[in-house]
């Protein structure tokens, strides 16, 4: 990867190894204090402190899923009352056209299964799966994301050589094992 | 009759001397209580309705507390670590409770139709007198007090070491779910003696633990952690949408079979305004408390949870007369001796904790370490 | 190391997941349109039969009653085929030597009913009676189609039960009187009795018509 | 949870390398222990007689069972119900142990809901299988039909559908989400074609903090939806018989009495494997008896509440003073079908009492038995509810035994056999522990460890 330094553009950005999530959290902690924003923060498990440190917060995803449930349910129970008490009106077991607790019973079932989906869907859309190509997965220490290692991926797109330079120091200096230049 | 007024005035005058101290909960008791007596004499059947109701809205409560305290034991957890006092002051109340019902017991023949002379039964009821019969009833019901105070002086004794859960908390809770099953069955279930419901039983127990946390939360919600807030909320609404289950349930297959002896029961309790408590508690005890309990960050905050436990105590109210009321053939008196009933029994038991509970539940956090040295 | 994937993958995945969304719709289109085309429901199904025989020609050029051949068609649950000698009331005076009626002829001497390919078949587990139909004011028409213009026997309607049960739910449009239960061409604006009039002359219990067991026995 | 115990669920010297190793080798190496190959040999035999008997099921039609009228349901719904429950322990494992923080989920939560996703397989074909024509399965879906009909909304069995396919499409959607960064692990370290399989179906995960926050966001509803749905589904499958009017069945305790009976035997079942899969993969270290001890301490819980709901189902069916019910009773106790009574009292009640006993509970080989005397315990339960309230109710004219035919019996037999094939396959394919979730816990000891080090002596952790 070294010899394709010379040309920033064709760089996508720096990707920088840690030992534990300590290390990382400060290490972005201290970037984006000094103000470098595109970064992204690899773990081979959930670390909840990575999200506070890269300030990104998500909470579409829970109430898209209790919308949809909620709509779904209202749907499912106007479906039942229609098609049982006006579009096939018929008195079963000397029960009443509008039985409300088994329609009731249908609806929330139905409201379940549709939280089940949203948030099934909703992790994997807003997460932007299927994605198969990412320009980390050039390097081969990435291997590492998903066994024992921490990385921090610095977008240096509309940097110069320079000033990538100081930021692979930059990287060191805050506890980075290995620093490698990430093709896009 | 004779025997239940000179038990309640010779309560009454000797505990006079021990209320010069406190007197606004004094005052109110031995109003309450004269009004009870005046009651009695009036209109008995109605006062033992209203001393009925009163008695299992209020001592669910203790009921409660003290599974709490023992599932706490045998699970661990910092939930009960941390508000393990305010369940402890409530089982306290236990005892009375347990003198509070034998009044009751003086008027069987006017609170169970099963009473009634056998000729006059109709068939499935006089199956029933195997179990069903004053001497056994009389029996059971004194065992199941029994072992309450039992297991309430068990639970309410200072810990000697915090580190090993006494070995007969699990069997104390098996003992507790069988004694709360059949004395739902006896004192409730039997007051229509036609109607049987074999889920019953795990209902009332839902009820109990569901009620109970909500007034722990409500009493004691300001002096705990926000995380215990959370866990002790989420506590709450795992077993509310239990309770929901099994109500449901319950309805749904009764509805269904549409059989008559127990069908009646849900009629009895959806005709005239008892329709409309009926949606109304479950709107206060289910549905307004399941949608605020759902947000995860109102869990921590005091205020919130305290309003929610607010709004489900107010609906466990409505929701015990719904249950237990419609079972009666009522008189006018019902007004006015129903809220006397409950303020009765509610100021005794706070009076038969004693001052150091007391306040603890009152005040909780300002008096938590003061208790502390205490014991 | 070389990525598994080049990054033109990503586009692909997207273009493959949106082909087989696409694909799912299709087959449900396709399958709702089959499902109810006459392929799936055989209307417009008019076989070949051993003779050539023309509605059109004797019901609405001759003015024949359907009654005089389908004897049975208010007596019995089904309307019946007309046996030979029906054919023979006229044909043994017209045509008697048309090249095309030799099976009527050959039937008739061998005592062997013609093979009439059945047109209108109802599933085995429907219970369909001829006669409460036609007695209680339900046109030929109504189910049959306009026999006077159809040179072969055809079957006009789908005969799905969502089509049976359009007319058992709300049966007053297709009522008719009595006199003019066998007539083509009848339009009930003409006569102006209104449906709820006939249902109630009928005495139709409409709660009844869409029992599950008013079909299937 | 002390860190004393956290320490009991994991080996001392594992770390996040070590784990990976061994848990990725066990699916990327080649050679596969002896037992497996002789597993697979028993259960694809099995999986075969399933085949060949549906076939000849669906040829010679539905009379080939031992059902008939009056035990019109017979094996098929006692089946669905068994295999249900079965999978409901998986479920509440990974979601109950979830929400409450339970440690001791991370090793066992993987095969648990594997075990999951089988059972219900298994449990939503004997339905259809019962229908004697398959194919027409979906009339009980509200579709465009040519019939202009609605399903029978207030049927249990209509809700039975909806809720056995939420219950299926949950579990697998649980299931795949929580491999995903595992598949991501075998994607990193695989070879040849193998890579480009786990990498398709790893969808390209990279363990980024947005991922693992939606992940766990998602996990979390997840969670949340699991204990309605087993309730749910179970209470619906109950309810299948609860709101009939036949003596024997219709009891209101049906629905928290079937859960219950559901995560007793899931329990156990989960309680089978992880012993079964331990010493099969040699996983002895991180399946320690200290996860054995908690399910047996759940099995003991929940054969506790099905004791409870026996007592209340025969206290009420006297106390109901209604003749058929007692006779309901007596008839389990003494008439043809008493035997299965009494061993289903032996089995679920008096030989879970054992669980009491710690040593019990540690025990490998007697976790074993007891796992598979309480299936047998939860069958014959099955049984007795099904067959013995039905063989004779209200009309004596209609009374008569009937027992399964050969055939109910092969049909039983392979869908085991179909369970265990399934499964096995599943554990050759993908890791059959969870690493993520490994991972965490691990990283939480090493946190406590540092935090130990770090802080004064006596002072309390809390997390």
């Amino acid at each position: 990867m070294s010899e394709a330094t010379s040309n920033a553009s064709k760089r996508y950005g720096l990707l920088g190894r840690f030992h534990d999530a300590d290390a990382l959290i400060v290490a972005i902690r201290t970037l984006r204090e000094e103000g470098y924003r595109e970064l992204e923060a690899f773990s081979p498990y959930p670390v909840e402190e990575l999200n506070e440190a890269l300030g990104v917060r998500s909470r579409w995803l829970t109430v898209v899923t209790l919308i949809a449930s909620l709509a779904v349910a209202a749907g499912t129970y106007w479906m039942v009352w229609y098609s049982a008490a006006v579009d096939y009106p018929f008195v079963v077991g000397g029960k009443p056209l509008h039985s409300w607790p088994p329609f009731a019973l249908i609806a929330f079932v139905l409201a379940i299964l549709s939280a089940v989906v949203t948030a099934f869907l909703g992790m994997l859309c807003g997460n932007r799966l299927p994605r198969l190509y990412h320009p980390a997965f050039n390097i081969t220490m990435f291997e590492r994301a998903s066994n024992d290692a921490f990385f921090l991926l610095t977008n240096v797109g509309t940097l110069t050589h320079d000033e990538i330079e100081s930021l692979r120091s930059r990287l060191t200096d805050l506890g980075a094992e290995d620093v490698q230049e990430v093709p896009p | 009759m004779k025997r239940l007024l000179t038990y309640l005035s010779s309560s009454g005058t000797s505990a006079v001397r021990r209320f010069r101290q406190q007197p606004p909960l004094v005052l109110t008791l031995q109003v309450a209580l004269a009004l009870s007596l005046l009651g009695a004499l009036m209109a008995w059947s109605t006062l033992l309705q209203a001393w009925l109701t009163a008695w299992v809205l209020l001592a669910f409560l203790p009921l409660g507390a003290m599974a709490l305290l023992m599932v706490h034991g045998l699970t661990g957890g910092a939930w009960g670590d941390e508000s393990h006092l305010v369940w402890r002051n409530l089982v306290a109340s236990m005892p009375l409770f347990a003198l509070a019902l034998l009044p009751l017991l003086l008027g069987l023949d006017v609170l169970f139709p099963w009473m009634a002379a056998h000729d006059t039964l109709p068939d499935v009821v006089r199956h029933k007198r195997f179990y069903l019969n004053e001497p056994f009833f009389i029996a059971r019901t004194l065992l199941y007090l029994m072992i309450w105070v039992g297991l309430s002086l068990g639970l309410t004794r200072p810990p000697s070491s915090r580190s090993s859960t006494p070995r007969w908390y699990a069997p104390g809770l098996i003992v507790w779910a069988l004694t709360v099953t059949f004395f739902c069955y006896d004192w409730l279930m039997s007051l229509e003696p036609t109607f049987y419901s074999d889920i019953y039983g795990l209902e009332i127990m839902a009820i109990c633990v569901v009620s109970v946390l909500a007034l722990g939360l409500f009493i004691s919600v300001v002096s705990l952690r926000p995380s215990i807030r959370l866990d002790l909320a989420n506590l709450w609404l795992a077993v509310l949408l239990g309770w929901a289950f099994l109500a449901f349930s319950q309805l749904i297959i009764v509805w269904s079979a549409n059989l008559p002896f127990e069908i009646s029961w849900y009629l009895n309790r959806s005709e005239g305004a008892w329709l409309w408590v009926g949606r109304l508690s479950t709107l206060l005890f289910l549905a307004i408390p399941f949608a605020m309990l759902l947000p995860t960050a109102a869990k921590r905050r005091s205020g919130w949870l305290r309003l929610t436990a607010a709004i489900a105590l107010v609906g466990y109210l409505l929701h015990m007369h719904w249950l237990v009321w419609p079972s009666f053939t009522t008189s006018g008196w019902a007004f006015l001796f129903g809220p006397i009933a409950i303020v009765t029994l509610a100021t005794a038991a706070l009076w038969w904790i004693g001052d150091t509970r007391r306040h603890a539940l009152i005040a909780f956090r300002s008096v938590e370490e003061k208790y502390h040295d205490g014991t | 190391m070389a990525p598994l994937f080049r990054p033109r993958t990503n586009a692909l995945t997207v273009v493959f997941l949106v082909g087989v969304l696409a694909l799912l719709v299709a087959i449900s289109v396709i399958a709702y349109v089959v499902y109810r085309s006459p392929y799936q429901t055989d209307a417009g199904y008019a076989p070949e039969q051993p003779i050539p025989f023309s509605h059109q020609h004797h019901v609405g050029g001759l003015g024949i009653d359907c009654q005089y051949c389908h004897t049975s068609a208010e007596t019995s649950d089904f309307a019946g085929i007309p046996p030979t000698r029906t054919c023979m009331t006229c044909h043994s005076q017209e045509w008697t030597n048309a090249e095309m009626l030799a099976p009527v002829r050959e039937s008739l001497s061998h005592q062997e009913p013609l093979a009439w390919t059945r047109v209108h078949k109802l599933a085995d587990y429907t219970y369909f009676s001829h006669r409460a139909h036609v007695n209680n004011g339900v046109g030929c028409e109504s189910c049959h189609g306009r026999v006077d213009k159809m040179h072969m026997t055809v079957q006009r309607q789908p005969l799905t039960m969502e089509w049976c049960l359009e007319c058992h739910r709300d049966p007053g449009s297709e009522l008719r009187p009595q006199d003019k239960i066998t007539s083509m061409g009848y339009s009930p604006e003409d006569d102006a009795i209104p449906g709820h009039e006939l249902i109630d002359q009928y005495d139709i219990n409409l709660d009844h018509l869409t029992e599950c067991s008013s079909c299937h026995r | 949870m002390k860190p004393t115990e956290r320490d009991a669920l994991l080996p001392a010297d594992l770390t996040h390398a070590s784990l990976t190793q061994r848990i990725s080798a066990l699916v990327l190496e080649r050679r596969s222990p002896l037992g497996w190959w002789i597993a697979v040999l028993i259960c694809a035999g099995l999986t075969l007689m399933f085949v060949l008997s549906l076939s000849v099921l669906f040829t010679v039609g539905i009379g080939i069972f031992g059902l008939n009228i009056p035990v019109a349901w017979g094996m098929p719904i006692l089946n669905t119900i068994w295999w249900i429950g079965i999978a409901h322990a998986g479920t509440l494992i990974s979601a109950v142990l979830l929400l409450t923080r339970q440690p001791w989920r991370a090793a066992i939560n993987r095969f648990a809901e594997a075990m999951a996703m089988f059972a219900i397989v298994c449990a939503g074909l004997y339905p259809v299988i019962h229908l004697g024509r398959p194919q027409f399965f979906y009339y009980l879906l509200p579709y465009p039909d040519t019939m202009g009909l609605w399903p029978q909304w207030r049927s249990p069995l209509v809700w039975d559908f909806l809720a056995i396919s939420t219950y299926l499409i949950f579990t697998a959607s649980f299931l795949y989400m929580s491999l995903l960064p595992d598949l991501a692990t075998l994607r990193d370290r695989a070879r040849g074609w193998r890579a480009y399989f786990y990498a398709v179906l790893a969808l390209g995960w990279n363990g980024s903090a947005a991922h693992w926050m939606r992940y766990e966001k998602t996990t979390m509803i997840f969670a949340a939806l699991a204990t309605p749905i087993v309730v749910t589904v179970t209470g619906i499958i109950s309810l299948d018989l609860a709101v009939s009017i036949v003596p024997g069945y219709h009891f209101t305790i049906f629905p928290p009495y079937f859960v219950a009976g559901a995560l007793f035997s899931g329990f156990s079942t989960v309680a089978l494997l992880a012993v079964a899969l331990r010493s099969l993969f040699k996983l002895h270290d991180l399946v320690t008896p200290t996860h054995l001890d908690y399910l047996g301490r759940m099995m003991l819980l929940f054969a506790l509440i099905v004791s409870y709901a026996y007592t209340q189902e025969i206290f009420v069916a006297f106390y109901s003073g209604e003749d058929y019910y007692r006779t309901v009773y007596f008839d389990r106790w003494t008439g043809p079908y008493a035997p299965i009574w009494w061993s289903m009292i032996f089995c679920n009640v008096v030989l879970t009492q054992l669980l009491w006993f710690k040593r019990v509970r540690r025990s490998p080989m007697a976790l074993l038995c007891l796992a598979l005397t309480s299936n047998l315990g939860m069958w014959l339960e099955r049984f007795q509810i099904v067959f013995t309230s039905t063989h004779a109710d209200y009309m004596p004219s209609n009374w008569d035994t009937v027992w399964p035919t050969g055939w109910d019996w092969a049909t039983y037999f392979g869908s085991l056999g179909l369970f265990g094939l399934l499964l096995l396959i599943f554990v050759k394919l993908m890791p059959l522990i969870s690493m993520h979730d490994m991972r965490a816990l691990i990283a939480k000891r090493q946190a406590s460890e540092k935090s130990r080090d770090e802080a004064s002596p006596g002072e309390a952790s809390h997390e």
